[in-house]
């Protein structure tokens, strides 16, 4: 056990149900690692967990900069949350810079921890400032607790071996150290975290230790709160193992799960871009479960790659963000011409264009349906949470494979690096959707092109004796495959396909309507948007409001039931961060409701106060 | 059922009706691929030839052997994804001037940079046929086409310069009109392990026709080509009564007695690069044959071989472990 | 003048008001400049008109084959046309395959003139057939005329210095003469034309008029007809000076034209592809207009150094086809950003994928609307025939250039390679639209994304003094256009491109309705449907239905006042060559219309009685 | 208002704050850049850089010039388009090994085989730096990245041979650090008409810190490069006194006494590849400076000139004939 005095201990103890800490500091100063250690640990307590990372572009911007700020929000909970809060209770700012970027958005009344070290004239005149903003106002209204932690840790690390700039990198852990006397969270399991991560450079792991343990035993500091909060763990959670995971992870996760529930291994093609790069940095690191990844030249070799991995008989897939995605069209539409199974993610960011690389958005739905030449169906799914991209990535794999189409799957960067707590799944119960493979001639020759049930084609490894044939983009015949440019026969194949892709319907369950089965209001999303609808439904049924919610993993082709579903509301809200794509799709659907489109296009998940007043305006409260 | 007997050419010829323009050169390279996969030993559900789009890129639609007819420029990226996930196959790639320099040269650089094991059939023509008729990335400069009515102002690439400076590990050239070139051209492409790119100067009868006869037709061939044969003796003519040498960084004609040996697999590709520049030389005979041979680790190989070693060192991974590893908690 | 003898004299001579003929034969027997030269003489003798030529997917298709047939409709007639008509009136097939390929379009009691000396054993196997289609039955319920063609024109050219395989090159010249008499046609424009082509091959020359007069004077052919036939001249034509013209032509001028109209060049960046190659073909050929036009390496570069063009203040144009339009996604949405004028040519061709290259289809709009990632909108243009073409390139030009965005115009195979006569346009009447280009720094200074009334940013010429500048894909402040990452500035910019995007409905009139205002049934177009449409919706007005239509140019934005229109019909009919894809659009736009969408996919035009009967079936007759 | 007086240095820096990592060799190269080009006697306003994406695809945003970032890897398509359209302007391409070479190689490989007369400064760290840390297409095999864990097995290209393979005019390599014979290269291909390619070995400090180190540390630099100076004999080593000679196809390292002159301008490329291929030996010096500087018909002289040609023998077009031409009707 590491050594804390109890000094809190005759302060107040305060309980609340949830509380929002935001760490915000200089990209070089490890507010991404102390956030990250915060939740570990608090989700080792056994609290329900929601994070928000937020990062510059640049990989280094200049210190003290505010375009070098790096921000790691974290809500943890004793109740069921689905959000990391609109407005941190507490915030930790490193330096003026992280201060002034991160201030407008603490809760009235909040606290604020400022690391006085660092804010001399030239800290402030590195931020872009004119005054100092801890004297010129900007903090009234807060409640600020002035510390020195540049000065702390040399203290707590006088005599260490470190450099004097080495000393300096451990203030994050003083930080942390601090935040968990003041959350009375034990500090175990970052020290555990420390010595493992620094086993080569134990002079390391020994610095930061004492920094983390100086910070919670800093009794003169404690001194300046009024009490200490406590968060109990959450009752609610299911019961099961846990971990702590983000979008990106789960994703990987879910590709190699769901192929291997295929019975196939993962070719995964791929070429670097924010928010997406980690699946594949991830699926790289796979390989002993078989996966083959390839970095790729560019987006289009990517896809062409995997499309060969699939034609091999693997499960190609392909990960990218909106600038590749638009790369990738016209080899989508050759993989609909093949009909061959593969997997297309796209993780979507700001855009148009390069756009805001970092930060999130909703906007490439219809490019996903729409986004290539000529008819040529695609289904769509999208991840609705860190932990939902798991299941999402297994059902895009179960769907390829059986009805030998791409898929693709959208998630965002809010849930590519945001991350939640994962209930691991049972094994033995995940469902299994073994892909068939044609290896001998039926009866009457082998026809490429004929179709099963659910109107998938043959799948055949080349390599297979006697079944030898050609595919290729050009229009075919149905059955044979072989090259036609008749104009029923092109007719035919162009609604076999939509067919096909419109059944996918047929193995997809009508989405569950939270809350009463009819009401005024029904709040519909799809996408990452999941969170902040759920917190704010649930708090407009709390103050009595008639509001349900549904939210779509398929997109494309919309589930069966929507029309009668919506038909019980009087109107339907769909927040999203676009300009309206879902509610576009749908009116093209759906003539007869009100579809409320509710848009925000700041590169940042909707605060569930903004749709609760969103929903209050409709409802006329 | 594994295929026994040896292949005929004829086991290769598909049962779809060949659509070239009467008089293609594409014919005969057809005919020569065939009649050489059929010697290889290989059986034809372990062939695979992909294309891109263009004429030539027809070509994997008259093989009897697997096929895909992708997209343009695109061949060299599916196959790689098909290598890399089957490397069993032995996978061929048709391509044209258009197809593989113009919109995939990208593709072609990296699978040659990469050394992919696959064998590129690169079938040039000066310009893109099934368009009807623009000049591509290899024409010469001045070509009137529809496109450039004044003549072309496009420098040309030269395909084996370009592929040495992706550092190919065999290059060749050859003519579509040469039958037993292009054959024994063919063979030592199928040998070589690692990406090999065949030049193949291919007659359009339709929009260039005639393009390389000054250098390839039958009655000046002898005298205006040289056929670099490694560990051979660089010789042309008719009576291969003259041959090169190098000096310095020059290359000069020779008598036959004097003429340097031919080496593909030096370590360095300047040989072959500096053979490959008299085709800028009218002067000299145009080389054709094998500028560069070389061993050089193979990315296929390399790629499996660590799927391998992580098996081996972490055991096959399981999908139990997949989820349970890291830090972990538990809720009763 | 030439000497024709007046053989058909004694034979009645029948009036039509419109005849539609069909010449189909091998690739190899220049169907498609007989086709040609009998449209010219049509026009010359004032016949409204219009043609259809289909040809293969191969260069050369091995000679005599089905897949080697390459055909020419043309329809002329004595009063206005809007299609090549449903069917052929008369077929001229030279041989087994163009007879068994074209014979099911003929219609029922047409006369069918079949080239005796093509239809060999040899021939019928070539064909791919088992038995002689001139024996079989197959020509029962049609008027046949037989000519052995070959043996005709070897004849005829007795004692020529022609090799006998040229001599059988004449052929089509023999043939033509034929219909000339049918049709009592004059030779003379045909001679002056084959003087002046082959100009340096007067043996040639010669050849072809000789086998073009033995044609029309063939006196034992001409007993074997029941009538000579006329056409009278159309007397409905508006007066003017006309050609005939292709829709690739037409559009090929109008970039040209809408550039001087604006005051600058055209600078063209393209990539060969079918349907759409012949533009950048022409548009090479304009160098002295000032044209730049560059073949580029591919659709990506091609649609870059297009943009590069523009922002160095020419007009930037990229002409492609489908999967080249797929392709250009990510450089469109750079465009979008940069807020550039450029100009996106696809004509579009069947797919998806590569399709049916050679084939028309309309499945591209969903693409062009949507098919970028993120909010990334661009207007929408749609030519109608091939001289629409025209107009709608001057169009594109304007928007383009007046609010500073890229714009895509969509054209098919249908009008690409179809013809009409055009009436040529008085120049001075043109409208012009000049570019504004900045030049020196406004009061206050430079703000490369300050807008003017029409949100449109200033274009400013790199070279000019003081006002550099850097302009790019990330997100931009407002104004200045600095890179800004500020979610409310993006918020803001985006749905400023988007007003701005939707405000060029301020400038495009609403689309007039031909027919009454109101009424059952409204048929609503766009792009190449319109002739069939036209032509359908004139025969149900005829038959007293209560139908009428209405045709759009600008499909996005959509014009103003659609609602109110559509509003006045009980019924809404979208004939479209794709599933549905305006259906769709004009759903998720207005929501209280019956929109009845009616699909052909299959690479060919809508046939007049299609439309006709799918009228009938709506109004229940 | 045409600027009249000379240009420092400082007039090229543009107001916007330079967001590389502290340490980052772009630093020195975009100071070097500005240095260079201050002194061209060009107004800023007929400068105009260009970029992909990349951390050195940033560079426009620090040039008080014209300027586009444009879209990953396409930056040649983009100066070639400005270029053709206005030749007057004097126009930079800043790309990185990842935008120039992975998704831009092939528009890299035509901007240099047209030769467009733009120069292009690729920034060579051997590493994706802005997506933080993948290998790129110059990794050295068996580097270590987020993408590599085993190690990379893809075979890296060399960029001067790339270059030459694709015909360039001129091919030059430098390094961040070696500030003076930077700015002579930068000044060398400012001096050439026609496209210019500078490799530039720039360090990376955080994704792929030292990856030079071993040629190109200061302490190390006279030993293990040579610069290749056109016209001067090949030597290097801290006081000269070694030398390179070219021996039929070798190179070899001789006293400086015997060392041959290096020429960039032969007709042919091989030589130029020659040296290139040096970089595969760990016992010879790595070449820089100059590799090659031809003369060649520059693409964009040649497009104008046909649109002159075509004005003066048809006339300037005007609308009228543009309509009114070939076989018309009247309809009265
Ligand atoms: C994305 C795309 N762009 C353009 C085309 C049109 N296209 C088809 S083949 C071809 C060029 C073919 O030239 P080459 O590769 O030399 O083949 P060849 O016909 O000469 O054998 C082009 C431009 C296409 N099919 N797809
Ligand atoms: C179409 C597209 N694909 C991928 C990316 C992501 N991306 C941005 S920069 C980059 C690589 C940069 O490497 P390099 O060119 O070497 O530049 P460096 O950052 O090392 O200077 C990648 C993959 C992108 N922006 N756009
Ligand atoms: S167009 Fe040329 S390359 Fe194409 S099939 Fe005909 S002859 Fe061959
Ligand atoms: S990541 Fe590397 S290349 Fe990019 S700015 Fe930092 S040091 Fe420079
Ligand atoms: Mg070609
Ligand atoms: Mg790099």
């Amino acid at each position: 056990m590491t050594q804390t005095r109890n000094v809190g201990a005759e302060l107040p103890s305060q309980q609340f149900e949830n509380v929002v800490i935001r760490f915000a500091g200089d990209s070089g100063d490890g507010m991404q690692i102390t956030g990250s250690q915060f939740t570990h640990t608090a989700a080792l307590l056994g609290n329900d967990l929601a994070t928000f990372p937020d990062f510059p572009a640049e990989i280094r911007a200049p210190a003290g900069t505010q375009p070098g700020v790096s921000g790691f929000q974290v809500r943890f909970s004793s109740s069921d949350i689905h959000t990391p809060g609109d407005r941190p209770d507490v915030l930790v700012a490193m330096n003026p810079a992280a201060l002034i970027v991160n201030i407008k958005d603490l809760a009235p009344g909040g606290i604020v921890i400022v690391n006085t070290g660092q804010f001399t004239e030239r800290d402030v005149a590195k931020a872009g400032l004119k005054s100092n903003p801890m004297t010129d106002g900007t903090l009234s209204g807060y409640r600020k607790i002035e510390i020195d932690i540049n000065d702390r840790v040399k203290r707590a690390l006088e005599g260490s071996p470190l450099s004097p700039k080495d000393v300096q990198r451990c203030k994050n852990f003083y930080t942390l150290g601090l935040m968990y006397w003041l959350y009375s969270r034990p500090l175990d399991p970052t020290v555990a975290w420390l010595k493992d991560k620094f086993s080569k450079k134990p002079e390391l792991a020994e610095a930061n230790i004492k920094a983390l343990t100086a910070g919670f035993n800093a009794g003169d500091i404690q001194e300046l709160f009024q009490a200490r909060y406590e968060v109990a763990p959450c009752t609610t959670m299911a019961p099961g193992t846990y971990k702590n995971i983000t979008g990106n992870e789960a994703l990987a996760i879910g590709l190699v799960a769901g192929a291997e529930l295929a019975g196939l291994k993962v070719f995964i093609g791929s070429y670097p871009i924010t928010p997406a790069s980690s699946i594949l940095e991830q699926l790289a690191s796979y390989k002993n479960y078989g996966v083959i990844s390839f970095q790729a030249e560019d987006e289009i070799a990517a896809i062409c790659s995997a499309i060969g991995g699939s034609y091999t008989g693997h499960l190609g897939v392909t990960t990218t963000s909106g600038p590749g995605m638009a790369l990738k069209g016209e080899a989508m539409g050759l993989a609909v011409s093949l009909e061959l199974p593969l997997v297309i993610v796209d993780v979507q960011r700001g855009g148009p264009s390069t756009g805001l690389p970092t930060k999130t958005e909703q906007a490439d739905l219809l490019q996903a349906i729409f986004g290539r030449n000529s008819e040529a169906p695609i289904p769509v799914l999208a991840a609705s949470t860190p932990s939902d991209a798991f299941e999402c990535a297994v059902e895009a794999c179960r769907i390829a494979v059986q009805y030998m189409t791409p898929v693709i799957l959208l998630s965002d960067g809010y849930i590519a690096n945001g991350a939640e707590p994962w209930r691991l799944p049972d094994v033995d119960k995940l469902p299994r959707f073994p892909a068939k493979f044609t290896t001998v001639a039926p009866e009457g020759g082998f026809l490429p092109y004929a179709r099963d049930e659910k109107r998938a084609r043959p799948w055949v490894k080349p390599g297979t004796p006697g079944l030898e044939h050609r595919i290729g983009g050009l229009e075919k015949a149905h059955l044979t495959g072989h090259i036609s440019y008749d104009p029923e026969n092109h007719d035919f194949m162009v609604r076999m396909r939509a067919a096909k892709v419109a059944g996918v319907r047929d193995t997809i369950p009508t989405p569950a309507v939270v809350g009463e089965p009819q009401g005024d209001l029904l709040v519909l999303g799809w996408g990452s948007t999941y969170g902040s609808i759920a917190s704010a439904v649930e708090i407009a049924r709390h103050k009595g409001q008639k509001v349900s919610r549904m939210h779509l993993r398929h997109v494309w082709p919309l589930p069966a039931g929507l029309d009668e579903i919506f038909s019980r509301f009087k109107a339907i809200l769909i927040p999203e961060m676009n300009l309206g794509q879902l509610a576009r799709l749908l009116r093209s659907e759906y003539q007869r409701h009100d579809f409320i489109s509710y848009s925000k296009v700041q590169g940042l998940p909707f605060k569930t106060f903004e749709l609760n007043n969103k929903i209050d305006a409709i409802l006329g409260k | 059922m594994a295929e026994t007997q040896a292949l005929t050419k004829k086991d290769l010829k598909s049962d779809q009706d060949v659509r070239w323009c009467p008089g293609c050169g594409d014919y005969s390279i057809l005919n020569s691929v065939q009649g050489v996969l059929a010697g290889l030993g290989i059986p034809r559900h372990n062939m695979l030839f992909v294309s891109g789009i263009g004429c030539s890129s027809r070509f994997p639609y008259y093989m009897n052997t697997y096929g895909m007819h992708s997209i343009h420029g695109r061949a060299p990226a599916f196959a790689t994804g098909i290598k890399l996930a089957n490397p069993e196959l032995s996978v061929w790639i048709a391509t044209g001037d258009g197809d593989g320099l113009s919109i995939g040269g990208n593709h072609l650089a990296h699978i040659l940079r990469r050394n992919v094991d696959v064998k590129i059939l690169l079938f040039n023509n000066e310009i893109y046929g099934l368009t009807k008729g623009q000049y591509s990335p290899t024409s010469k400069i001045g070509l009137k086409t529809k496109t450039s009515p004044m003549g072309s102002v496009d420098r040309p690439f030269n395909p084996v310069a370009f592929a040495l400076g992706c550092g190919a590990t065999f290059v060749a050239r050859t003519i579509d009109t040469h039958l037993k070139h292009m054959e024994a051209t063919l063979a030592a492409a199928a040998a070589h392990k690692g990406s090999a790119l065949i030049e193949i100067y291919q007659n359009c009868v339709i929009f260039n026709d005639g393009t390389f006869d000054a250098i390839a037709d039958k009655t000046v061939r002898d005298d205006k080509t040289i056929d670099l044969e490694p560990g051979k003796p660089m010789l042309y003519g008719k009576t291969r009564d003259r041959g090169l040498k190098v000096e310095g960084f020059d290359v000069r004609m020779v008598p036959a007695a004097s003429a340097d040996t031919w080496k593909a697999d030096t370590s360095s590709a300047g040989p072959a690069f500096v053979m490959s520049q008299l085709d800028g030389d009218p002067t000299m005979p145009r080389p054709i044959g094998i500028f560069r041979s070389v061993a050089a680790p193979i990315f296929n190989d390399g790629v499996n071989a660590q799927v391998r070693d992580a098996i081996a060192k972490k055991g096959p991974g399981k999908l139990r472990d997949l989820f349970y590893n890291g830090d972990m908690w538990q809720v009763t």
